[in-house]
């Protein structure tokens, strides 16, 4: 069996629902929402602008959808979805879109295109239109547990390294602890620091926590391809390992898009409601915080600002933990222009880093941070997903700026007094 | 046929056969748009006060941050045009007939000199949106015939309606004709063009503001 | 009848009408009809010496409301004696003679005066079973008109039957009425609309015929424009409140005692050209907006089918009769796409193949 | 006499100045650059070995070293594997060897633990040695402080 416009069309015509009825016809070509999207401003070309990246399925709802549109099909007035329009689309849905809901928020009569853009992608990798890079992560967070290849045995590496450095044990598959963790493969292989942090920080918190042997992956390749089907597989992993180990809260780690595919697509990927709760590493942070659980220890001095995750703020609505958590930390904490709800994206989000024929894209939208950036001037930058780092290490790279970017969680952790804890004879 | 007997002829069966249609057209693809119906969201909610569908209809009308800066001609001359267009066809005194007559209910309305003033405000408001179509790269790339032509629709009553008070270019009774027509064309092409997101544009922001409240997200 | 061949002035003289009093008459008389002072001097002295023109006054499907109105004197009015002075040879209402001897009386005059005779038209002519709804001595009017009109010098239609049809012509017209220019294509035609029309509009057609042997300047739809250039609105002493949106909503409030516009009640004077807001009427005792009533618009055509008289322009007349039966219709044609569309989008469910790794390659 | 866990070795190191700090990081890294060979770490750690490093010079090797740094980053969605990885934790040892702003911050202890971190992926690719890094860098600190005249 293999992908086809046929299959494509036809999961359109099973995801077109009333919501996206009413946006396209609330459109009314003002053109506003381009203005919100980075790829637009940073590149001034019409053809990125979000409603635009839509068109093939708006003709398709209206052929199929409404009455005037399918007697405009019949005589020949709206003209048929092509394969090969779809395969030009794919630029403008993939390596365009980060979903990162700005031009959701703008658009003055409602229309929640980043909603449509996601249920778009769902036609699009059924008919075999998805990018390359995505399709491979796709493939080996199914076949082997991660989207970048890591397997468990480097996991054990990892908590072996940090048993040893902080004395503090890493528990894995222990039924009845409070939180399950979930790790993300970039933080795995490039900030393997944060794992550390969470030990330190679970420590001082004093709750019990666990990973997970057969779900430490957060990320959903699934759901950045836009199908929902493989999401389904995805998910349904860290479920069952929740579920196994009756924990109450999953933490989704520093990750913008794991935390929106697990706490607001997976339950209706798995259609049924969760047993247990999904936090994001920042809220449970925030939950500490408020509870007086996190006792730190002095001040970062540089100017330090915030880059905010789209999918974490704008997008997952958790916004003033991460001040919270800074002011703890920070002395010279300063915020950027827009930053927040309206915060502008790394441009490399919902799978767009992985592609890479997007890379040059990448780095022409990237200019948008770099403006904030230029504005604040700081020493540092924070952020909170591993993925946002990197992408913002490369941008920074490119235009030679030297410019250090950390995890919030790192840092915090770092502002913890060492654990003293007699070291456990063999764990 | 006579002037009288062309506007006879327009407030007459013209204007049955338009609001037949309007009517018609509305319920059709109201029906049409909202019984595609929407799946349930399993996930776990996170309640926000302000982060509702009925919170984002109001609003979203609102210019969010650092918008308004930034596309200056399209919000102003957009609410100009709006809010001159809202005040217009409510609050001017025979249209206020028009309604008691329709619906049997009545309101003060507005003096004609303050009307004549905001029709002007409006139309010229619609001029600037026309060319800001013609000359801004994105609207003209996203622009179709309908959005010619709906504008052209919209544009037409409001200047033969504001030419026939003031006894311009043609006798009243004609140019009061051609305003009904006109408005009568309106009537007939909103449900089946853009102009239907009068309608739809509470939908579009409730369900918008409903799928984000759902996550506790006030947009 | 007076005798057919004295002199206008001498007759007027016998009347106690001085030579001044008849120069001013002369004057308003161009003056309202919009023509330049100094032809105020050429009527007087056209009409002073003017041969009595020989005149036929046919009346077909009217209600003898124009020869009413023109005739009305209840104070010897000029308009009045100039009708008495002019050489009415066939008017059914005044002329004394009836039956065979009306008729020669006609006939004789179109011989004595072929082409030069003025032929006045009151009322509409009915077209139906050729004619034979309205007779007058066992011959039809059509037939009637058709024949007087050969020898007219020019014809008047008097009132609003005789210019566009009027009363008789109204929904559902059962004698398929018509007007004297939907029938005489061949001879200049004055319509003077209004139902009745004023006096001195009649006279000053007169005037202007006998001075200048052509008929006044005419609008689109055959009117001298210098009674019917104006809508009724645009002369209308209330306009002002009009402006302010001060409107009467009822016959008897405050509004209606204040002498506010008459917009709301009906009013159809902003859609009608008639000269009612100058001339006045019964010699400029009053004029209906002024005595308290909306001009009902009886010098346009079709005004009787132009919606009620008591419902403002703006109002229409009953659009939701028709259109909630047509929106019905619409939530049908609503209700059917959307089954159509639940099947549709059913059956993509239905035939779902679940993606597996290798469909995501084409 | 060499300290015998991380919290003595981790003080020793704060005690240091900047430039011992960056020669000893050095010295740490030198034992996994095997891990990288990437020229723009042997030119930091070359420069990091000089007890005297002028600020422009230090800013041009760091420049170069953080270019290597976040060229290592295992791509988002790209199937890595675990020794190319390691380079990037040599990488960023080498980073904090001549991080040009060196107060405020311990670069020694940043660069001892990148290095582990590096050995922890060459395990994690498979290779089980177990190179008691640890001690050996509590080592490599004793005979660097003897050289410098300080008691250990």
């Amino acid at each position: 069996m293999s992908a086809s416009l046929e299959k494509g069309v036809r999961v359109l015509k099973e995801v077109i629902d009333a919501p996206i009825a009413s946006y396209f016809n609330s459109c009314v070509h003002c053109g506003l929402c381009a203005e919100a999207c980075l790829f637009y401003t940073e590149t001034g070309d019409p053809k990125y602008t979000p409603i635009h990246k839509l068109e093939p399925m708006r003709r398709l709802y209206e052929q199929e959808y409404t009455a005037l549109g399918r007697l405009k099909k019949l005589v020949g007035l709206s003209k048929a979805v092509t394969d090969a329009e779809l395969a030009e689309w794919q630029e403008l849905v993939y390596n365009s879109c980060t979903l990162c809901g700005r031009c959701s928020v703008v658009c003055p009569v409602g229309n929640d295109i980043v909603y449509m853009i996601r249920k778009f992608r769902e036609g699009m990798s059924a008919s075999g239109n998805a990018p390359e890079g995505i399709k491979g992560a796709a493939n080996r967070t199914i076949k082997i547990g991660s989207p970048m290849g890591v397997k468990l045995p480097a996991v054990r590496a990892q908590m072996r390294h940090v048993e040893e450095d902080f004395g503090l044990p890493i528990p894995m598959d222990a039924e009845g602890a409070e939180y399950l963790v979930m790790l993300s493969s970039m933080e795995i292989m490039n900030f393997p620091e944060y794992l550390g942090a969470i030990a330190k920080i679970m420590h001082q918190a004093g709750k019990t926590w666990t990973l997970c042997s057969t779900a430490f992956e957060a990320t959903n390749a699934g759901m950045q391809i836009g199908n929902s089907d493989l999401a389904r597989v995805i998910v349904s992993r860290i479920v069952e390992g929740a579920e196994k180990l009756k924990v109450k809260t999953v933490i989704s780690p520093e990750c913008g898009h794991a935390y929106t595919a697990l706490r607001w697509e997976g339950a209706n990927l798995m259609g049924r409601p969760f047993g247990f709760k999904v936090r994001h590493i920042i809220e449970v942070l925030g939950e500490f915080q408020e509870q007086g659980l996190l006792k730190t220890e002095g001040f970062e001095t540089d100017r330090l600002t915030f880059h905010d995750p789209c999918q974490l703020a704008r997008r997952g609505g958790v916004i003033k933990q991460q001040r919270n958590l800074m002011n703890m930390v920070a002395k010279n904490f300063v915020e950027m222009p827009d930053a927040g709800f309206m915060n502008w994206c790394c441009g490399g989000g919902g799978g767009a880093s992985a592609i890479e024929e997007g890379e040059e894209l990448r780095m022409e939208a990237f200019k948008k941070k770099k403006s904030q950036f230029d504005t604040v001037k700081p020493d540092r930058v924070v952020t909170a997903c591993a993925n946002c780092r990197i992408v913002m290490e490369e941008g920074l790279e490119h235009y030679k700026m030297n410019l250090p970017v950390v995890g919030l969680t790192e840092m915090i952790a770092d502002h913890l007094p060492n654990p003293v804890v007699t070291k456990p004879e063999g764990n | 046929m006579s002037e009288l007997q062309f506007l006879t002829w327009v407030r007459g069966p013209g204007l049955d056969l338009a609001i037949g249609i309007f009517l018609m057209g509305v319920l059709w693809r109201l029906f049409e748009i909202y019984s595609l119906g929407r799946k349930k969201d399993l996930a776990e909610p996170r309640s926000v006060a302000g982060a509702s569908g009925m919170s984002t209809v109001f609003r979203r009308s609102i210019p969010p941050a650092g918008m308004l800066k930034n596309s200056p001609v399209t919000y102003v001359a957009g609410y100009v045009f709006h809010v001159g267009l809202a005040i217009i066809v409510f609050f001017f005194a025979p249209h206020i007939k028009f309604f008691q007559s329709l619906l049997g209910v009545s309101w003060p309305g507005f003096p004609s000199q303050l009307i004549d003033f905001v029709a002007v405000l409006t139309i010229i408001a619609m001029l600037v949106l026309l060319f800001d179509r013609i000359t801004k790269p994105v609207k003209r790339y996203l622009s179709t015939f309908q959005d010619w032509f709906t504008w052209a629709l919209t544009f037409l009553p409001v200047l033969t309606g504001w030419m026939a008070v003031q006894h311009l270019l043609l006798p009243y009774t004609t140019m009061l004709a051609l305003h009904i027509l006109t408005v009568e064309l309106l009537l007939i092409f909103l449900p089946f063009t853009k102009l239907f997101h009068a309608f739809t544009v509470f939908g579009s922001r409730w369900y918008s503001g409903a799928v984000n409240g759902h996550k506790g997200v006030a947009v | 009848m007076r005798d057919k061949e004295g002199v206008l002035l001498a007759g007027l003289a016998e009347h106690g009408v001085s030579r001044r009093t008849f120069m001013k008459f002369c004057t308003t008389l161009a003056s309202l009809m919009a023509l330049p002072a100094a032809s105020g001097v050429a009527m007087a002295e056209a009409l002073a010496t003017a041969r009595r023109p020989s005149v036929i006054w046919l009346h077909f499907q009217e209600c003898t409301g124009c020869t009413e109105s023109i005739t009305r004197s209840h104070s010897p009015t000029i308009e009045g004696l100039i009708f008495d002075l002019i050489s009415l040879d066939y008017q059914e209402t005044l002329m004394a003679a009836a039956g065979h001897q009306a008729e020669e009386a006609l006939h004789k005059a179109m011989k004595d005066n072929e082409g030069k005779y003025l032929l006045i038209v009151e009322g509409s002519i009915a077209q139906g079973l050729n004619g034979a709804y309205s007779t007058v001595a066992g011959r039809s009017n059509l037939d009637t008109l058709k024949e007087v009109a050969k020898g007219a010098a020019a014809i008047v239609a008097v009132g609003s039957c005789a210019s566009y049809g009027g009363i008789p012509k109204a929904n559902p017209n059962p004698t398929s009425a018509a007007s004297v220019s939907d029938i005489i294509k061949d001879k200049p035609i004055v319509n003077i609309p209004g139902c009745p029309p004023i006096p001195v509009v009649m006279t000053g057609v007169m005037a202007h015929f006998l001075t200048f042997g052509s008929l006044p300047e005419l609008d689109k739809l055959g009117r001298p424009k210098a009674f019917y250039g104006e809508t009724i609105h645009d002369r209308c002493y209330r306009r002002a409140f009009y402006d302010q949106g001060k409107f009467a909503k009822t016959f008897d409030d405050e509004g209606a005692r204040n002498g506010w516009c008459l917009f709301e009640l009906g009013c159809k004077g902003p859609v009608t050209y008639n000269a009612c807001a100058t001339t006045k009427w019964n010699g400029g005792t009053s004029w209906p907006v002024e005595s308290g009533h909306g001009c009902l618009g009886c010098s346009e055509p079709d005004f009787w089918d132009a919606g009620s008289f008591y419902k403002a322009l703006s109002m229409p007349a009953n659009p939701l009769k028709v259109a909630s039966g047509v929106a019905a219709v619409g939530a049908a044609v609503g209700v059917a796409v959307s089954l159509a569309n639940r099947a549709k989008k059913g059956a993509a469910k239905a035939a779902h193949e679940t993606t597996t790794l290798p469909d995501l390659e084409k | 006499m060499a300290s015998t866990n991380d919290k003595e070795f981790r003080e020793k190191l704060e005690s240091l100045s900047a430039s011992q700090q960056r020669q000893v990081a050095a010295l740490f890294v030198q034992r996994v650059f095997g891990l990288s060979n990437d020229v723009r770490i042997r030119a930091a750690l070359d420069v990091a070995m000089r007890p005297e490093i002028s600020d422009a010079e230090l800013a041009v090797v760091s420049q170069a070293a953080n270019a290597a740094k976040v060229e290592s980053y295992a791509q988002c969605g790209k199937d890595t594997d675990w020794n190319t990885q390691a380079g990037l934790f040599v990488a960023k040892a080498a980073v904090s060897c001549i991080n040009p702003i060196a107060e405020g911050k311990n670069l020694a202890w940043e660069a001892a633990m990148q290095v582990r971190v590096a050995r922890t992926c060459e395990a994690a690719s498979g290779d089980v040695k177990d190179h008691k890094e640890a001690e050996a860098q509590y080592a490599i600190l004793d005979d660097f402080l003897r050289k410098q005249g300080n008691r250990p």
